[in-house]
Formats: C-alpha cells, structure tokens, sequence
C-alpha cells in the first residue's frame, strides 16, 4: 500500500533529523553493548541510563514529546535508580565472569539467537524497504499538528483506549500489592535444602520400587 | 439381597433404556416411544456396574456383605446372560434386543447395545465366567476393593460385546483395563506390579490408534446424508464410504488394538507375565473373557466394518496366527512354571480363533467363534485347578510337585478332563472348534493347516508331558500333604465340566445360533468386496463329508475333478447339498455350502 | 469542510452487561485490600476466603444475563426474563472486549475455578496457620486479567490483562516466603515471563505496523481485504512468529517450557491449582482468539508451526514427566503434555477445534485443581513433602486421598468415563476433522507414555509398602479442601459419563467477529435540536474515529453546543458531496 | 516510510537483540531486569516509528502502555529479587540452584 507512504506526515528528513538518529542511535547501542558487557552491575545499570535516555532522544526526534519526557522521568528517573538502589542494598554489585558459562552451550545458543533476531529484521528492512509498514494509515487517530502530542494522547487514553488504561491501574495495584508481600518476614525460614541428584531413578521395570515390598500376595 | 438389586437396576435401567426399537437391524434412533419391556441387554451392563457402586458404598468393616453383593450380581447378571440365550431367536441373523438411547446428541453418539449370534455367546460366556471365578477364588486381603474391580470388570467385559456404537465399544473396552490393572497390581503374585503395568502399557499402547481409527472412520464413513457424525455400527457398515487405502489404514488403527489383546504372536508378550502374576479369579477372567474382546473385535469391527482391508490383511493374520499356534506351543513346552506354560498354550489357541476368522469362511470364523468359547471355559477351569493348587502347595513349579494323582485323585481327575479338552481331544469342547478352524483354514490356504493341525499335536505333547511331571510318579514329602479337592471347591467347576462334555458331544444348539449371523456377516463381506467369494471350496466340503462319511479316498479325488473354481466350487457345495451333516464320534457339525 | 469541531471527544459505546464480571472481580480484590488493611488483622482469616469465594461466585452470577445477552434467555442458567432478547455476539468499549460464547463460557469457567483455588487456599493457610489475604486478592486481580485475556479483542487489551495475570503470578509464585525455592520460582517465573512479554510485544508493534492496527476485528478485516503477497507480508509473518513464541513461553510449550517444572515446584501448592487452571484457561483462550480469529485466513502459515508445537509438547512433556521424582515436577511435565492436546484443537483452526478447547481446558481445570488439592494435602504442614517416597503406602494410610488422586491421575491418563479421556476424544475429533490424523496419533501414542507416569504415582501410592522415612500419618482433608476434591471429582465424573451438556455449551462457544458499535459524542448540552443519524460507507467519515462502516444513530445532539451551526448543515445536506448519507430531522428547522 | 524509519527499525532490531542475548547470557539477576528493558525499549521505538510511517497516534499511546508495563514488572521483580537476596546474599542467577533445570 504505498498511499501509507503518502500520508505519513511531512515527507523529508532534514538534515538535522539524520544528525540526531545517528548520534542517537550511536549511543542507544553503544549504552546497549554495555548493559551485557559490564562485568560490573553498577556499570551495565548507568549504560542502560546512556541507552534509555538516547532513546528518549530518539522519540523526540520522531515528534512525540510526551513520551520522551516520561521516558527520562520513568526510565531514568525512577526505574534505573530503584534498580541502582537496590543494587547497593543486596550489596550484590560484584563483578561477574562473562566467560563462565554456567550451562554449557548456553553462549553459542544466546548468539545465535540473537543474530537470528537482528537478522531477521535486517532481512525485512533489505528485502522489503519502504514498503515494509503495508498497515492502513490512521486507523485510530491521525497525528494532528493543530493540538499538542499530550492532548492527543490523553484524548485516546480515555476513549479508544480506556479499558487498557483502567487495566493499568489494576495492574500499578497489582504491581505495589506484589511488592508489599514480597517485603514481609516470615515469622520462620525453613532451611535451604541440600541440592537433590539429578539423577532420579529411570526405570521402566517397576518392580524395583513395588514387587518387593508387597508382602501380601492373594489366593 | 437380589431382590432390591434387580428392582433398582430395572427402575433406573427404565430411566435410561425408555427410547427403544426393537427391531432386526435397527436403521436409526426413533427417539419416540418404544416398545416396552425389561431391557435385558442395558441389564447386563449396569446391574454388574450398581452392584460395585453397593460394595463401594458398603464399608470396609463389612467384609462378608462384600462378597455377597459381588456374588449376587454376578450370578444376576448371569442369569439374565441365559435368559438372553432362552429367549434368542435362533433364525434371527441380525442384531436383536436392540435398545438406543441418545447419548451425546451432538456427535451423535447413542447408547445402542444389541445381540447377535456371535456376541450371544460372548455375553453368556461373561455370565457364566465371572460367577464361577468369584466362587471359585477367595481374596487374602482387602476384599472391598478386589470385588469392586471385579464387579466394575464383568461391566467392561458385558459393554464391549453388547456395545454397538463405536464410542461406546471403546469406552467399555478401555474400562477394562482399570480394574484388571489393580486386580493384577494389587492382589497379584511376584512381579504382580511389574506384569500389571506392562498389561496396561501394552493394551492401552494398542488401542491408542483404535481411538483414533473411530474418530477418523465415524467423520468419515459415519457422514449419512446430513454429512454429520455418526459412530453408529450398523449405520457406517452398511452406508459407510469411504476409499480402500483410508479403509486398510484404519484398519490397520482398529487391528492393533485387537491384536494386542488376542494376543497376535509379537505382540503376546505382556500375556504370560499377566495371565502367571494375575490372582486366580483374575487368571480366570482374563483368560476367559478379555482375550475374547480382540478376537470379538477382529469379527464385529475388522471383518464387518471393514471387509475389504480384511480381505487384504488376511494373509498376514493368517500367518501371524499360525506362527502364534506353533510359538505358544514350543514355547509352553518350554515352561518350568505350570502357571505360565497354560498361559503359553492360551497364546497358542488364540492363534487358532485368528485363523479362523481370517479364513473367510463361514467354516473358519463359526469354528472360531467356538473355540474362544471353548478355550473360555476350559482354560478358566484349569485357572481355577491351578489356584486350588497354589493354595495348597503356594507353589506352580513343575520341579516341585510330583504324584498329586496318588494323593488327590478326584483333583487330578477334574485336571485331567480339563487338559484333554485343552488339548482338543474328540468328544470334548476343545476339539470341535479347533476342527472346523481347521477345515476352514484348509478351504482357505491348504498349507496353513497343515501348520496348525502340527500345533495340535504340539499342545498333546506340552500338556501330556507337564501331566506327567505334575501327577504321576511319586508324590514326595511336601506333596504328600497334597489335601484333596473339596466339595466346596469342586462345585464351581460342575458347570465347567458339564459345559466341556456337552459342547463336546453336542455343540449342535450353540451352532445353530452362531451360523445364522456368520452367515450373514459372510454375505455381508461379499457383497462390500467387489470380486470376492466366501472361499469355501469342494476340497473343503468334499473333504468334510468324505473324511467322514465315506473316507478320504473320494475327498481327494473330488479334489482333483473340481479343481480350483471357486465358483464351481460353491454351486456344487451350496443348495444341491443342501446343509450336509457329518457325523462323528458323536459330533454333529453342520456345514453350509458355500454359495448359500 | 468538517461535520464536528476538531476537539469533539467521542467516546465508546459501553455495554455494562458485558463488562460486570470483571467489574465485580476487581471491585472484590479491591474491597477486599481495603478491609485487611484497616481490619489490621482483627478480622479472622474465613472471613476473607468466604470474601474471595463470594466474589467469585458474584462474578459467575454476573456472567449469566451476558450469557442470556448472547444466547437467548432460554440457556440462561439460574433465571430468566423473558423481556431481554438476545442479541448475539457483540463487543463493547469500542470493540476491544468482545462478548460471544466464546469469551462467556470461559469467564464462567475461571470464575468457577477460582471458587475451588480459594477454597483450597483456605485450607492451606489454615493448616499454615498464616494470614496472608493478599493472596486471595492477588489472585483475584490475576483471575481478572484471565478474564480480560478471554475477552480480549484488542492485541494490547490482550497484552494488558496478560500482564496483570502475570504479574500476580510472579508474586504467587514467590509468596511462600520461608522456602527460598518459593522466591526462586517467583524470580525464574519473572524472569522468563518479562521476557517473553517482550517478544510477545515486539510481534504486537510487526503486527500494528502491517496491518496498522491492533484490534483483532481491524486485523481480520485488513487481512480479508488485502492480499500481503510475497515480501511484503514478512513483516505480518514476523510478528505473528513472535507472538506464537510469546504464547508458547506462556503456556509452556515444549521448547519454551523449562520455567515451568521449576515453577510448578517452588509455588506454594494450592496456587499451583491457580496456575495450572486459571492461567491456563486464559493463555490459550487468548491464543486461540488471536490465531483463529484474527489470523484465520492466515492459517497455512501459523498452523505448521503450531502442529510442531503440539508434537514436542506432547512428546517431550511424556518422556520429561518419566524421570522426574517429584511429584510436582512431573504434574508440571504432564501438563505440558496435555497442553499439547489442547493446540490440537487450536490447530485444527475450526469450531470444532474450538469446541475441543473449550473442553479440554473445562476438563483440564476440574482435573489439575483436584490433583493439586491432593498434592496441597500430602505436603502436610510447611508444605515439603513432594518426593515419590512421600506417597509410599498412602493408599494404605489415606486411602481417601489416595483414592481421589488415582481417580484425577487416571482421569489424567484418559480412562474412560471421566473427563479426561472425553477431552482427549474431542481433541482427536478436532484434529481428524482438520486433516491432521497423523497428530491425533502422535497424540495418542504420546497419552500411552505419559500413562506410564500416572502409574508410577498409582503404584506407589497402592502397591509399594512406606519407606522408613516416609511421614506415614494419616493425611486429613479439611472442609475446605474436600469441597474443592469433591467438586472437581464430581465434575470430572460427570463430564465423563454425560459429556452432553458440555458438548453444547462447548460448540456454542465460538469466538466471534463482530464490529464495535459506534461511539457516543459526548453531548456538552442539555437541549437536543436535532436527530442525527448517518450512513457511513466504507471509508469511514471525516472527523471520526476509524472506518466503521453501517449505521450509526447519533440520537437527539444539541448542535450548537456543538459548535455546529444548523444553518451550516442544512446548507450541506443540500449540497450532497458529504460523501455518505446522513438523516437529519431537525426539531426547530434552520432558516 | 522514509529511509530514516528503515534506519529506526533496525536500530529496534539490534537493540531487542542485545537484550535478547542479555538475558540468557548473564547471571546477576538485576542486569536480566535491565536486559527486559532493553527489549522492552526496542518495542517502544518500533512503535513510535511504525505510528509515525502510519501517521497514527495509537503507537505512541502503545508506547505508553508498555512503560506502563515495564514499571509494573520492575517493581515486582525487584520485590522478589530483594526477598530472595535476602536469604542467600551471594547467589546470583545461576545459583538458583535449589530448583534443577
């Protein structure tokens, strides 16, 4: 449907726009790598700040202001510091070793994995280009210049969206009940069990766990 | 005790049974009102099925009300079972007392149960089977249990062969494995865990597909007009269409689960363990009644649901049964354990049913029909014999019994009989259906027969030698003690014997009644089989009637004038003929030509 | 030139009927946090289960008018009114929560299960001697986003009520708190389900950006009206990849299904009911909604993938379950064999499939709710006892319990006359009926080896004597818990024995595709001067929401307070180049 | 679609990658938090963009949603994390060890 293409707004990217992505995009990835690359936890945690916040870049170069603003106020703000202080609560900020796999294969699979997803998507933009969002233009609202980007969002929360908005707050609830339970104590700790085998007895005669035993026999 | 039972049974049976046609061949369910009067066939389903609801209800403390009400059921139901047999209209080859009730309305599955000649005989087999077994064998503990199972068993065994929806039979022949399971696993002997799990392994492995192979033939051949569903028997043999390769596929889907349960040769193995870890009663009914539902199952859901792939697959029964004879008997042979070589030679006499029914002939599957009656009651005896047996010497190896004949006559008596029946010996149960299996067979595929009258002598030579072993010689000091059958042991077994002397010297009444159905069955796989005739031949019929009339000498020389014409084959033997009867050493057999 | 003024709001048609269930559940879990936190634990325990059951039970009561709203009063369970006429399928809230059989039944049945998963809970904490009322409004909330999911019409409706499911769950799962394998379960649960949450959104926005919606009506339109030929519909092939994958972790389909053992053993026993039943329920209601609803005429891309799904599932969840020890292990292994049962009805992508679905998951629930129960009651106090050996001799100490549980586990293995083998028949039915017999046997085939593990179970509780450390004391059942034990037994013989009812009300409950009714304009006065009603072609109108084709009745509108000049739009109703047909009589005619 | 949207996809793509391989990869269990965010914030760029190429609003308030969903999750997981630290102070995700698989 290449009338999508028409009607997606104005038609050029400036200069400025390209400038942005790129430095953007530079960053998101770069804070990305560092996410699953520190060995520090401390580190990946101010990395994703880095790729949060370039994203939050990124939606303000595509025009939505709303979001960039709660990205860097929810994102950066609140969740990477609730993480940060807990973090320094657990006292769990030690360095981990990449290189040990605890699985094995567990590493060649997760590569392989993830070049099949970035593949993936590479492959749609490639082998379909422009004509990649093949959707029908302005389904539930049209982008409007004549109001502002939070206007619009908040006129959708509460019409077309508003049983996913009132679904949210159950869920908030749902989230801040979770992690009141989780804080109690219980009033005793059972002890950590030793480590079972894995070996669990296989066996397809049965008579190891019954013939024996029953003592009683009929007739 | 019987009285509220019955009354009870009747009342809800009325609730259940109230839309029913009686009729030869029902065409389809009037839901209107039906013809009143006992629904007998509903009976022998659900009085076995209240009686374990009562035991289940009665509370454990209450051990002698348990065996009662097992007993009493049992022997209700029995009754009734011979009543049905009373009351057969012997002309009749179809399905009669049919009673049909509406099930699950949407998949159109109904209640419909109903008696023919062929699953007559299964029914009063039941009837008269489980009666004995509970009289016969005692449980050592938990009572409760054991004769709930059994009670809930008889209901299985009575559904299957009354059964005449396709979801039905599958339901009651799955029901079966449950109680024989824990009856096998709970009362059992030895490795009774281990035999009982691989019984259901093995059983429900086989009708796995079978469910399958339902599903598929009722969207299938079940579509009538309304393009629906239908799992009706009669419905989907007679209108069913469906192409010939879909037809031997879930052929092969139905085969399997009725091999398994025969058993066919390869797949036996799960049969001696069961049949020697089984407690008596157990031993008795598995035997005697279970094994019947795959050979029941190859007449009334292979050959009459699906003549052609029957057709096709013949050789390969044929060959599987007769390899089965001559295993089950060199393999018996074999045995050091008197339990497991009967067990053995169950797997070689169920080779015989096999080849009977796939010789196509009306010769092969009455003969065959017979002799699982046959083997029914006399392997159910010798079960019987032997769990008297292990009660007194609580052991079943060869090696250590010894001259019991000195000690226990009367008790090696009753064996004797049994085993000479066993063996096929004229005169006996045991011999005529094994004979005309055999004639049926020879019509069929000449050298077959040869290989399966070699297992006759096979299972003289096993049997007469294990006899020898067991009873004569002398008895030593731990057999010495051998006590002999009493009175309250042997009367279970009077039925038996009378049964195995008079099926023996007169099988003319149960054959009346079985002919007319496998006739019709036999018309019925011709008439679906494009090219196909029952193979019966002169060399069969000449051969009955010289072998026995005028000697062989002139059997085989019609042999050689008729030559292989089927077709010449069966004018000749059919109307001109007219039913000849050969008589010998006081058997009546009677033969039908081939073309009527 | 425009009808409205630009800033008009308008807001979607809202059928309360359909929305009172989940109205009730949520109102429940709510009020009920509200009175454990100011009763501040003076009010005894009973209380909040009898709460939770009696909300529970609200919530089917307010199910059944939307029953009697979609499929005639006559099926009505409890009452009936003849004045109400039915009118089928519809969605409500601008078409996002969709009200058909479908969607109906479910929410009867989750509704119902949760009366059994509070009960056992009940007794659990009893025996614990715990208060935690948190975890009947937890699961409350979760048994509310159930009912979201089934009713979802809306990929991010979907997505929402999912989380809210989920997000009790990973609580749930970590809540008993003095067994570190409890939070362990908790933490291995949030993980994987964040995790596939992700994937399941990231095949949302391919999704959104094929077929520039997420409305499961918008989808199955878009897809009926345009053909994605080679290339172009990658995108839509992509995400709908993702999204399977996201369901697949859900429901813990073999090769997504390692979270689920581990779970199944560190969640606290009865919520391991909720778990397998609830949860259940929801995930594949919603899968089936979104693939053979939305992406229908998709089917020859997803049903391949689905049907290798089913093989591992079935397969793999048999042969994991035969070497496990752990009674809780190997329940979880043999429920990712079922769910393999249950995606041969979703394959099969037809009403009988559904039908099948929709039994299996009935049955399913009756069957898993009962087993747990048992398992609740053998793990004895501190909820530990969990190994094979615990079960030793237990139809010899317990015979009650161990009766029951040999009944569910032989219900399990597909004996007949119980549910169990009834759902497994209505499976092979769905899938013969599709074409796919050769699944129908893998299935059955499969069913033979996971029989082995229920009698392994059977063995031991039967015919194996108690080892030296096994707890032989006798295991009660409280009132509770027996309430639960004997309903499911119930409804797992009577499913059985008498499969009708269930078979109707099953192939009744079809999804449906049914349009939104149109929006309301919020009205600013109170003086109507003119009744409007339009006939919007295809193209939908200028100025409204989305393409809603039909008629639309905007009733008595006061236009001026509207900023609509009458004279205005006299002036174009006679010019005629509004391009769709509009009704208006006026009370007061302009000019 | 522009070119740049193209360039936006693929970003999303590499990003939903990294957290992807993240999250298998690593053992802390507050990095596996962090890695679901990546994921999570590659969904929210692909949605603006595909709003934006559609000229659609519904992406941004998806976008929302999701932040609304990635705070919910982050809340309860850190909960759980926090009350299982709270037992084994030095475990990391690996020595979730008690339970096998």
């Amino acid at each position: 449907m290449p009338e999508a293409v028409l009607l997606g707004g104005e038609q050029t990217t400036t200069a400025v726009e390209w400038v942005v992505f790129i430095i953007a995009a530079t960053t998101t990835l770069l804070g990305s790598f560092g996410v699953i690359m520190a060995r520090n936890p401390v580190h990946a945690a101010l990395s994703l700040v880095g790729s949060l916040f370039s994203v939050a870049v990124l939606f303000l170069n595509q025009g939505a202001e709303f979001l960039a603003a709660v990205q860097v106020i929810v994102y950066t703000g609140a969740i990477v510091i609730l993480i940060l202080f807990v973090l320094m609560l657990l006292g769990i900020d030690t360095e981990e070793d990449l290189e040990d796999e605890p699985l094995r294969g567990q590493m060649p699979v997760a590569v392989g994995i993830g070049v099949l997803l970035t593949a993936s998507v590479f492959a749609l933009t490639q082998l379909v280009g422009f004509d990649v969002v093949t959707g029908t233009p302005e389904v539930t609202a049209a982008i409007r210049d004549d109001m502002p980007n939070i206007n619009q969002i908040g006129r959708l929360l509460f019409t077309d969206f508003v049983v996913a908005t009132q679904l949210a707050g159950v869920m908030l609830t749902v989230a801040v009940v979770g992690a009141v339970v989780m804080a109690r104590r219980p009033r005793e700790y059972q002890p950590i069990p030793e480590p079972e085998s894995m070996d669990a007895p296989l066996s397809l005669d049965p008579t190891d766990q019954g013939a024996d035993n029953g003592a009683e026999v009929a007739d | 005790m019987g009285g509220p039972i019955t009354a009870f049974a009747s009342g809800l049976l009325a609730q259940l049974g109230n839309d029913t046609t009686n009729g030869l061949v029902h065409e389809s369910v009037q839901l209107a009102e039906g013809a009143p009067g006992f629904p007998l066939l509903p009976a022998l389903v659900f009085t076995p099925l209240l009686g374990a609801l009562l035991i289940g209800l009665i509370p454990g403390s209450r051990a002698e009300l348990h065996r009662a009400t097992a007993i009493i059921t049992a022997v209700v139901t029995g009754v009734f079972s011979l009543y049905l047999l009373a009351i057969f209209d012997t002309a009749d080859p179809g399905f009669q007392f049919v009673e049909a009730t509406s099930w699950v309305s949407s998949l159109d599955i109904k209640f419909i149960v109903g008696v023919d000649g062929i699953s007559l005989f299964m029914v009063v087999l039941t009837g008269i089977l489980f009666p004995i077994a509970l009289f016969a064998a005692k449980p050592e503990h938990n009572e409760k249990g054991y004769y709930l199972w059994l009670t809930v068993l008889m209901a299985g065994c009575m559904g299957v062969f009354v059964a005449m929806d396709l979801f039905l039979f599958f339901l009651a022949f799955e029901l079966t494995l449950v109680p024989l399971y824990f009856l096998i696993g709970k009362w059992g002997h030895g490795r009774r865990v281990y035999a009982a799990n691989k019984f259901f392994l093995y059983t429900m492995g086989g009708s796995a597909l079978m469910l399958v192979a339902i599903v598929g033939l009722a969207t299938m051949a079940g579509a009538g007009d309304d393009g629906g569903i239908s799992f009706d028997l009669v419905k989907i043999a007679n209108d069913g269409e469906i192409s010939r390769d879909v037809a031997r596929l879930l052929f092969v889907g139905f085969a399997l689960a009725f091999a398994v349960k025969v058993p066919v040769f390869p797949l036996h193995t799960w049969l001696p363990d069961a049949h020697t870890e089984a407690p008596t009663a157990g031993s008795v009914d598995l035997a005697g009644v279970l094994l019947k539902l795959g050979t029941y199952g190859f007449i009334r859901y292979g050959l009459y649901l699906f003549p052609e792939a029957s057709v096709w697959a013949a050789p390969v029964l044929l060959t599987l049964g007769a390899i089965g004879i001559i295993y089950g008997g060199v393999v018996a042979a074999m045995q050091k354990n008197l339990k497991r070589l009967v067990a053995y030679s169950s797997v070689a006499h169920m080779g015989f049913c096999v080849m009977g029914i796939f010789a196509l002939n009306s010769h092969g599957i009455e003969g065959s029909v017979l002799q699982m009656i046959n083997h029914g009651i006399i392997t159910g005896a010798l079960f019987i014999l032997l769990g008297y047996l292990y009660k007194r010497r609580h052991t079943y190896e060869i090696a250590k019994l010894s001259g019991i004949q000195k000690v226990a006559p009367v008790f090696a008596g009753l064996f004797t009989l049994f085993m000479l029946a066993s063996i096929g010996v004229p005169g006996l149960a045991g011999f005529v259906g094994e004979f005309l299996v055999l004639v049926g067979v020879f019509m069929a595929h000449r050298w077959w027969a040869v290989v399966a009258a070699a297992g006759v002598i096979l299972a003289a030579l096993y049997m007469l030698w294990a006899y020898q072993r067991v009873f004569h010689g002398e008895p030593d000091e731990e057999n010495k003690g051998f006590g002999e059958i009493k009175l309250k042991e042997a009367l279970p077994l009077a039925p038996l014997v009378a049964l195995v002397v008079f099926l023996g010297v007169y099988p003319k009444p149960v054959i009346d009644r079985i002919q007319p159905s496998v006739a019709s069955l036999i018309e019925h796989v011709e008439a679906q089989v494009p090219g196909f005739t029952e193979p019966t031949s002169q060399h069969g019929s000449e051969l009955l009637g010289g072998d026995l009339d005028e000697g062989s000498g002139d059997g085989v020389s019609e042999d050689d004038v008729a030559g292989d014409d089927a077709e010449g084959a069966g004018a000749a033997g059919g109307p001109d003929d007219d039913e000849p009867q050969a008589t010998l050493e006081g058997v009546t057999v009677t033969v039908t030509g081939g073309g009527s | 030139m425009e009808l409205f003024p630009s800033d008009a709001v308008f807001t979607p048609d809202v059928s309360w009927v359909a929305l009172w269930p989940m109205v009730v559940m949520a109102l429940g879990g709510l009020l009920l946090l509200t009175i454990s936190s100011l009763g501040k634990g003076r009010i005894p325990r009973p209380f909040y289960a009898l709460w939770a059951v009696l909300t529970s039970v609200g919530s089917f009561i307010t199910a059944i008018p939307l029953w009697a709203q979609v499929h005639g009063w006559e099926d009505a369970v409890l009452w009936y009114d003849p004045e109400v006429d039915p009118t089928g399928p519809f969605s409500t809230v601008g078409g996002v929560i969709a009200a058909d059989g479908f969607s109906v039944f479910l929410t009867m049945l989750i509704a119902v299960s949760m009366v059994a998963v509070v009960l056992v809970i009940e007794a659990y904490l009893d025996r614990e001697q715990d208060r935690f009322p948190e975890m009947f409004a937890l699961t409350m909330f979760a048994a509310l986003g159930g009912m979201v999911m089934v009713s979802a019409n809306d990929l991010i409706v979907l997505l929402l009520g999912l989380e809210t499911l989920s997000v009790a769950a990973y609580v749930l799962a970590a809540m008993d708190l003095r067994r570190v394998q409890s939070q362990e379960a908790g933490f291995k649960y949030f993980v994987l389900g964040a995790f596939s949450s992700a994937f399941f959104l990231y095949g949302i926005a391919f999704i959104y950006g094929a077929t520039g919606g997420t409305g499961l009506v918008h989808i199955t339109d878009f897809l009926a009206a345009n053909v994605l030929l080679g290339s172009s519909g990658l995108m839509l092939l992509l995400g709908l990849g993702l999204l399977i994958v996201g369901f697949a972790f859900k429901v813990a389909l073999v090769p997504f299904h390692s979270w689920s053992p581990d779970v199944y053993d560190g969640t606290p026993s009865p919520l391991v009911t909720f778990m397998s039943s609830v949860v259940k329920v929801a995930a594949f209601a919603g899968m089936l909604r979104v693939l053979v609803m939305a992406f229908e005429s998709a089917g020859a891309d997803w049903r391949p993938v689905i049907q290798g799904l089913a093989v591992l599932s079935l397969v793999g969840g048999a042969l994991g379950a035969i070497v496990q020890s752990n009674v809780k292990r190997l329940l979880a292994y043999s429920s990712i064999s079922h769910a393999g049962f249950i995606l041969l009805g979703v394959e099969a992508a037809s009403d009988v499939g559904t039908a099948a679905v929709v039994i299996y998951l009935t049955a399913y629930s009756a069957l898993v709710i009962g087993s747990f129960t048992v398992v609740t009651l053998v793990a004895r106090s501190g909820d530990r006892l969990h190994t094979l050996t615990d079960y030793q001799g237990l139809g010899r100490t317990s015979p009650l319990v161990a009766g029951l549980f040999t009944f569910f586990l032989l219900a399990q293995a597909g004996v007949p006359f119980t549910a169990g083998f009834y759902a497994k028949f209505s499976a092979v039915i769905a899938a013969v009926d599709a074409g796919t017999a050769w699944l129908a046997a893998v299935a059955m085939l499969s069913a033979v080896i996971a029989a082995y593990l229920y009698l392994r179970l059977v063995v031991t509780m039967w015919f194996v004597d108690p080892a030296a450390e096994t707890d032989t004391s006798h295991v009660g059942v409280p009132a509770a818990a027996g309430i639960a034990l004997a309903g499911c037994a119930a409804a797992v013989l009577w499913i059985g024995i008498f499969p009708n009812t269930l078979t109707d009300w099953a192939e009744r409950s079809v999804p449906a595709v049914v349009q939104p009714a149109p929006p309301n304009l919020v009205e600013s006065g109170d003086e109507a001067d003119a009744d409007v009603e339009f006939e919007v072609g295809p193209d939908g109108m200028p100025g409204m929401p989305g393409p809603m084709p039909g008629e639309m009745d905007f009733g008595e509108l006061d236009l001026e307070s509207l900023g609509i000049d009458p004279a205005e739009l006299e002036a174009m109703l006679e010019g005629g180049d509004l391009g769709f047909d509009v009704d208006v009589e006026f009370e007061d005619p302009p000019g | 679609m522009r070119q740049i949207d193209l360039g936006y996809l693929m970003l999303s793509g590499l990003v939903f990658a990294i957290g992807a391989v993240g999250v298998l990869i690593r053992r802390n269990p507050l990095v596996l938090v962090m890695c679901v965010e990546l994921m999570l914030n590659a969904v929210n760029l692909t949605f603006v963009t595909f709003g934006r190429a559609m000229n659609d609003m519904a992406g941004q308030v998806i976008v929302f949603f999701v932040l609304v969903i990635a705070a919910a999750e982050v809340v309860v997981g850190l909960g759980i994390i926090v009350a299982m630290k709270r037992r084994q102070p030095a475990a990391t995700a690996d020595d979730v060890s008690v339970l096998r698989g």
